[in-house]
């Protein structure tokens, strides 16, 4: 292919398929410079509050403290984070500006993280919900031990451990509908 | 334009080096599309060898392949790898390997790619009109990558074998021992990118690169499917990546997320896994149901039924695909997402129904050419369905706490991934056969194979099913005796149904050695890849090609470079009173 | 209706056909066999005459059409039309009826099997490569095994019309607790107790008094089985147990059995608790090599330890092995054994020496010659004075 | 046509790459290729962002199940300082990539190379920063993921010793002030978390590195102008996730 002047060779559409109004409007949208550079601004602006925010321990209504404990702070900061990260991607990453496809793309991949997440943790915060005894961590090796004797003396098995744990749970008023776990009528 | 654009794509250059060039370095969707296929098609071989070991293995209650001392016979021992890490080949490890790497073979090697990155490759851009895919860079790019990918698991095979399963469960796969593990994972991994490559590739060609005047509408439907297919792709192999990369950081560092040991979560290891691998199982099957739509409108002679349903059905898989993962955890999650994942499983179950029906509504009043194609449709339709019909129970909750990790499992997922993706990939692959290699294969030979194939899987799995409600776990090298004669059967159908695709084999030999010379659409499709040259020139149009018709106007077209005597249309009156409705 | 225990659950009727070929070849015969049985199985069967329905009438349309529009050339195919909006919002609804019937079915037959009833008999479950161990609340642990799928497997016992609940844990890897029989299983996890219950509903054996054994009622029936549903490894597929369901007094006669090791000589014990507690896995002992080393002439040999230490087997030395396994691995094998503290008695680790000592030959030749030389020197010392 | 005497001009000198710049040949125009591009680039940052997806389901499951632990794990081991001025220079280095990106729609290459630059500073500035003022002393001390964390506590001496040698207002601002502290049970996999996600997203960096500075050298060659810059527009996509990315690491493991 050889190079044709300027004036005759459009560089945007060689195969000439636009109109010549669609052949130069459409392509460019310009960055400005000062919106980018209050954005800029106020990225800096949130991280400072971000930085800020989690060392507040609470704050008063009245006499009344509220205390801001982990989950709450959290919840600030992830907020914060969203706006930042939204401000990146529509400003800086103009998607403001751009094709509608690209933010279905994004959204798209919100949802998905939001289902893998969300899902995910409704399944480790359910843990021994149905049943008490269900996700007691595991101890390995019971307190077996010798006696002074230096017979054997067997120790709190996993039976044990596990009617523990779910007396504990049980107590709980919110699963009084089942009972302590008796003494099965030994063998002997 | 210069004259090699009228040149099949598959022609040889002037000196033999510059051939070889020509397709180490092609950009060109088609020879990558084809270099793609041979090498599925290798792996299918490879996976297809170990599946019937395994088999094998199965036939006695006892060991087969393994000696009653516990160590591999001759048999295992070459099969299975002969570094043993100071082990011995122990009596069921040569089975656990035999099934490890049938799984990860067939998965990762074979399946994912086979549809779209092989015949989707060759015939999205021509369906599409275009004359290349997006990027082709990165398309050769991702070739590439599968190779290097293939690599690192066929080294695991080499060093060890993987005794894992293919879902690579933690903290078995974090803890065990033997050798091929993190070569495997790694393979895997890197396979991912070569399968986010390609559906950046085809998201964007499809978007991008429709022939002018195409709208969404008038896509054929393979390309819906690959196109949900994509999206797929897209969103969940990444996770892959990442489950993949934690696995090895947990072998290699420690790291402790998954590992039990150091205070980790195994069934978070789960979560990982399947939030790729359920939309995987999707990856796999959507582009068959691409495939079908084809061969049964083509073959047929018939607008598609419900055109609009399939395609979004397509889309609505691919959504649906990220909200059903839990559903393989039903024994090892909490309750409560039992019951939620459970009703989120039975969503995924309606657009699968709508769309079979409307295959099936397809064929009424048409007129139906029974070739290898439309006989692998229906083979398709038969067991699919049944593949379809029984993942309802595994996800009803009371019922899958019996069925989950039995055979029925296996019959299951062998029913929708064989019995659906791989016989909608073989009737695909004669559909479009003499197309892109520009040779017709042997009918009657094909189809005698079609019904061994048919025949054989059917002999193979169906029995699996009553295997499975009886209580046999899945991944059992040994088994009780009552089950020896289910599992005699299906031993039995797995070598016919080996028999079948080695004759398939010997066909496609016997049509690129001395086949006859192909027409430009020999089975009357209406579709762009049925204008142009067989095979196809090199830059697949010798001009940009004007789209007339939507591609299943059966009713109204004659397809190109068909006697029209010979495809009369239908009362015109007809149609006219029908499309006024 | 919806009551958990010994009631059943939920009247909704299993649509089997009651014929026994039938039962036969979807549960191996095993139908109504506990009170979730006939839960699952209403479900499944639900599932699966709705859909067989649905294959028999697409696939009778498919081939008919396949063959009556079959093509025959120059003739056009007739008119049809390309989509129907009634036909299609009917097939899309009355799936989506029958499936939502599905979900809920399966549910309302899932939430009992999550709810143990509070007077649960309990049982400890701990899994582990590759073998399963249950201690009963009398402290007991199955003793006797049965040849099953060519390795050794424990025969456990429940007892009939009583609930059972499993509490499971597993010392190594993820495994799955598989009653097949009752429709019962749950992933058994390393880091955290998992459980079930089930509750059997047909007594499989007795106690012969006569014979001094436990016989199956039926003859060809042989009980039910144990399996391990998540693939564990090398021998995943050799973790099977025999479960016996009893009348109330033979479970409790059985219980006390198994607890009452006191009268068994201490090499016949050690040679029972090779396979009950499942040794038998990693250890043969006709010299193979499995997963750990062989018993067979191992007493009395000098094992080279990984880290370039060695010891010559003795007590302490099995002793230490058992109940910390990972302290010295021999050289050729990867710390793959579980420990077994508060899972065994002295006296029962006493007896696994005592077994693995009369393993070798060699030993018994040595004590025997021992022995001799003692007995002169004794001799030779009454002698002198 | 008439040429005006500005395109005559244009005629006479030689043409800068860019203003030869032809789409590839199965693009119908320039601007199908374009957005193409930044059609598979956006595709391509979804797959990153639901790669990171991974750690941050770690991350949330973990700190759902040990929230004390986890705090205080992050509060001892990690500075919240270093992290903060990390996030600046990320945010900087954003700011000026985009200016670049200007530069080339404006056809001013000093405006993109000076831009360019800085950008790359950033990064160099933050990976410095990650290894030597993290990375680092967390390796001396045994501060490191599942397994391998050795890390036994406050060592009194050890920190009086760093305090007299190297005390300056430098090391002060970036040292980890470790008071009196007990590793708690999961320290462990706290560490794990930190460890692979700042690598990762460090490595994203480095990658970031690399682009740059081929867009700096591509830039000098009079590649990137007003009608086309499109490697240059997605490199800067690229590195805007990064930037989100480490928007979101930062609060939750430095700050929360």
């Amino acid at each position: 292919m050889t190079h044709g002047p300027a004036s005759l060779y459009d560089t945007v559409d060689p195969h000439e398929t636009l109109s010549k109004d669609e052949a130069h409007s459409a392509h460019l949208h310009v960055t400005p410079y000062w919106p980018m550079f209050w954005v800029f601004m106020i990225l800096l602006a949130l991280t400072a509050l971000t930085v800020w925010s989690s060392n507040v321990h609470g704050f008063w209504i009245g006499n009344t403290e509220i205390v801001l404990g982990g989950t709450a702070h959290i919840l600030i900061a992830m907020t914060i984070a969203v706006i930042k990260a939204a401000l990146v991607a529509m400003y800086f990453m103009h998607l403001k500006y751009d094709q509608p496809m690209n933010t279905v793309i994004v959204g798209a991949t919100i949802f998905a993280v939001i289902m893998f997440i969300g899902l995910t943790l409704a399944d480790s915060a359910t843990r021994g919900v149905m049943d008490p005894m269900e996700h007691k961590q595991v101890v390995h090796g019971g307190d077996a031990h010798r006696a002074a004797d230096g017979t054997f003396v067997k120790g709190k098995g996993q039976v044990d451990a596990a009617r523990e744990n779910a007396k504990a749970k049980e107590t709980n008023p919110g699963h009084g509908e089942t009972k302590p776990a008796e003494a099965a009528p030994s063998g002997h | 334009m210069s004259g090699h654009h009228d040149v099949s794509f598959l022609a040889p250059k002037e000196t033999s080096f510059k051939s070889v060039w020509a397709w180490v370095y092609t950009l060109d969707h088609k020879r990558i599309g084809v270099m793609y296929l041979a090498a599925t098609l290798l792996a299918f071989f490879l996976g297809g060898v170990f599946a019937v070991v395994l088999r094998t293995e199965l036939w006695e209650p006892t060991r087969t392949i393994v000696n009653e001392a516990g160590q591999a016979t001759v048999t295992g021992r070459a099969l299975f790898g002969w570094k043993e890490n100071g082990q011995q080949v122990t009596a069921n490890n040569a089975y656990n390997r035999a099934f490890t790497l049938h799984g990860t073979i067939m998965v990762f090697l074979f399946i994912i790619p086979a549809v779209p990155a092989a015949l989707g490759n060759i015939f999205l851009p021509i369906m599409l009109g275009a004359k290349d895919v997006a990027f082709p860079r990165l398309n050769l790019f991702s070739w590439y990558i599968y190779v290097f990918g293939s690599i690192f698991a066929i080294w695991s095979i080499i060093h060890g074998g993987v005794e894992t399963g293919w879902t690579f469960y933690t903290p078995y796969s974090s803890s065990t021992n033997w050798g091929g593990v993190t070569s495997m994972v790694l393979g895997a991994f890197i396979l991912g990118f070569s399968s986010i490559f390609t559906g950046i590739n085809f998201i964007a060609t499809v978007h991008k690169l429709r022939v002018p005047g195409m709208g969404w509408f008038d896509m054929p439907l393979f390309v819906w499917a690959i196109y949900a297919t994509a999206i797929m792709q897209v969103l969940a192999t990444p996770v892959l990546g990442i489950t993949l990369a934690m696995l090895v950081f947990e072998r290699l560092f420690h790291i402790g997320i998954f590992d039990p040991a150091l205070g980790g979560d195994p069934v978070l290891f789960q979560h990982f896994f399947w939030f790729y691998s359920h939309p995987a199982v999707y990856i796999m099957i959507v582009p068959g149901m691409g495939i079908i739509s084809e061969l049964i409108a083509v073959n047929c002679r018939k607008r598609i039924f419900g055109y609009r349903a399939i395609a979004f059905s397509s889309i609505a898989i691919a959504a649906i695909s990220f909200l059903v993962w839990a559903h393989h955890m039903l024994t090892s999650q909490t309750a409560a997402l039992n019951a939620i994942f459970s009703a989120l499983t039975f969503l995924v179950a309606i657009p699968t129904a709508i769309k079979v029906f409307n295959w099936i509504a397809t064929m009424y009043k048409s007129s139906i050419n029974l070739n290898t194609g439309m006989l692998y449709a229906m083979a398709f339709l038969f067991c699919f369905t049944i593949g379809g019909l029984t993942g309802p129970p595994l996800a009803t909750l009371a019922v899958d706490i019996h069925l989950h990790d039995t055979y029925f499992v296996v019959a299951h997922f062998h029913y929708v991934m064989m019995g659906g993706t791989v016989l909608a990939f073989l009737g695909g692959l004669h559909h479009w056969w003499p197309k892109f290699t520009g040779k017709m294969y042997a009918e009657n030979p094909a189809r005698l194979a079609c019904i061994m194939v048919f025949i054989g899987f059917n002999l193979t799995f169906f029995i699996q099913f009553f295997l499975g409600t009886q209580g046999m776990p899945r991944r059992y090298a040994t088994y009780v005796d009552e089950f020896e004669w289910m599992h005699k059967i299906s031993t039995t159908g797995s070598y016919l149904l080996a028999s079948g695709l080695l004759l398939h084999l010997m066909v496609f030999i016997q049509s690129l050695m001395a086949g006859a010379p192909a027409p430009k659409n020999p089975w009357g499709g209406l579709t762009f890849e049925w204008e142009t040259e067989s095979p196809p020139i090199e830059h697949n149009f010798p001009h940009e090609p004007v789209i007339t018709h939507g591609p299943y106007d059966y009713d109204t077209e004659v397809p190109p470079h068909c006697d029209p005597r010979e495809w009369p249309l239908p009362d015109q009156a007809k149609v006219a009173a029908l499309s006024h409705h | 209706m919806l009551t958990t225990g010994s009631q059943p659950v939920l009247g909704l009727p299993p649509l089997t056909l009651g014929v026994e070929w039938w039962d036969k070849l979807w549960f191996n015969g095993n139908v109504g066999t506990s009170t979730f049985s006939h839960l699952s199985d209403g479900a499944f069967f639900y599932t699966f005459w709705s859909s067989a329905v649905f294959f028999v009438i697409l696939m009778y349309l498919m081939f008919w059409w396949a063959w009556k529009y079959r093509r025959i050339p120059g003739v056009a195919p007739e008119v049809s039309p390309s989509h129907n909006t009634a036909l299609e919002l009917t097939w899309s609804i009355v799936p989506t009826i029958l499936f939502a019937i599905m979900f809920i079915w399966g549910l309302v037959a899932y939430i009992p099997m999550k709810i143990a009833p509070a007077d649960s008999e309990v049982i400890s479950v701990t899994a582990k490569k590759w073998a399963w161990s249950l201690v009963y609340d009398n402290g007991a642990s199955p003793l006797k095994t049965e040849r099953i799928a060519d390795m050794d497997a424990p025969i456990f016992a429940l007892p009939v019309n009583r609930p059972t609940k499993f509490i499971m844990s597993s010392q190594d890897v993820i495994h799955s607790m598989y009653l097949p029989a009752f429709r019962a299983k749950r992933d058994v996890f390393p880091n955290f107790y998992t459980g079930q219950w089930v509750e059997p509903t047909k007594v499989s054996h007795q106690w012969n008094e006569s014979e001094k054994l436990w016989e199956p009622i039926d003859p060809l029936h042989k009980g039910y089985y144990l399996t391990c549903a998540e693939y564990c490894g090398d021998q995943h597929s050799q973790m099977w147990g025999r479960i016996m369901v009893l009348s109330e007094g033979d479970y409790q006669l059985w219980k006390a059995q198994q607890a009452d090791t006191g009268s068994i000589p201490l090499d016949v014990l050690g040679a029972t608790l090779h396979k009950s507690k499942g040794c038998v896995a990693c250890h043969s002992v006709d010299g193979s090599t499995g997963t750990g080393p062989s018993w067979l002439g191992v007493w009395g040999a000098t094992e080279k330890f990984k880290d370039g230490g060695s010891v010559v087997v003795d007590e302490n030395y099995i002793r230490e092995s058992i109940l910390e396994p990972g302290k010295h691995i021999v050289e050729g094998f990867s710390n793959q054994m579980p420990s077994f503290q508060a899972q065994i008695t002295d006296r029962e680790i006493l007896s696994l020496s005592i077994y693995i000592r009369s393993l070798s030959k060699n030993q018994a030749d040595k004590d025997a010659a021992a022995a001799a030389a003692a007995d002169e020197m004794k001799k030779k010392t009454e002698a002198k004075p | 046509m008439t040429s005006l005497p500005a395109e005559s001009a244009a005629m006479d000198r030689e043409l800068e790459p860019h203003e030869r710049y032809v789409p590839g040949h199965h693009w119908r125009n320039a601007q199908d290729e374009m957005e193409a591009a930044k059609l598979g680039m956006w595709l391509f940052l979804a797959t990153e962002i639901l790669l990171f997806a991974g750690f941050f389901c770690a991350y949330t499951v973990f700190r759902y199940w040990y929230p004390e632990n986890w705090h205080a794990a992050s509060r001892h081991y990690l500075n919240w300082k270093i992290g903060a001025a990390n996030t600046v220079v990320l945010l900087l280095s954003s700011f000026t990539i985009v200016l670049a990106i200007r530069g080339a729609q404006t056809n001013r290459k000093g405006m993109m190379l000076v831009n360019l630059f800085i950008t790359e500073l950033c990064a160099a500035f933050f990976l410095v920063v990650k290894l030597g003022w993290e990375y680092a002393p967390k390796w001396q001390k045994g501060e490191l993921p599942g397994g391998f964390f050795t890390y036994g506590g406050h060592d009194a001496s050890h920190d009086a010793h760093a305090a007299t040698e190297h005390a300056s207002w430098f090391s002060t601002l970036l040292s980890v002030d470790h008071g009196h502290y007990v590793t708690n049970a999961y320290d462990h996999i706290f560490m794990s978390v930190y460890w692979i996600s700042t690598a990762t997203h460090g490595f994203h960096v480095f990658a970031g590195m690399i682009v740059i500075g081929w867009a700096m050298w591509m830039a000098a060659r009079g590649h990137y102008g007003p009608k086309h810059y499109t490697s240059l527009e997605n490199i800067g996509l690229y590195w805007h996730i990064v930037d989100v990315i480490w928007i979101f690491l930062f609060p939750l493991l430095y700050l929360v």
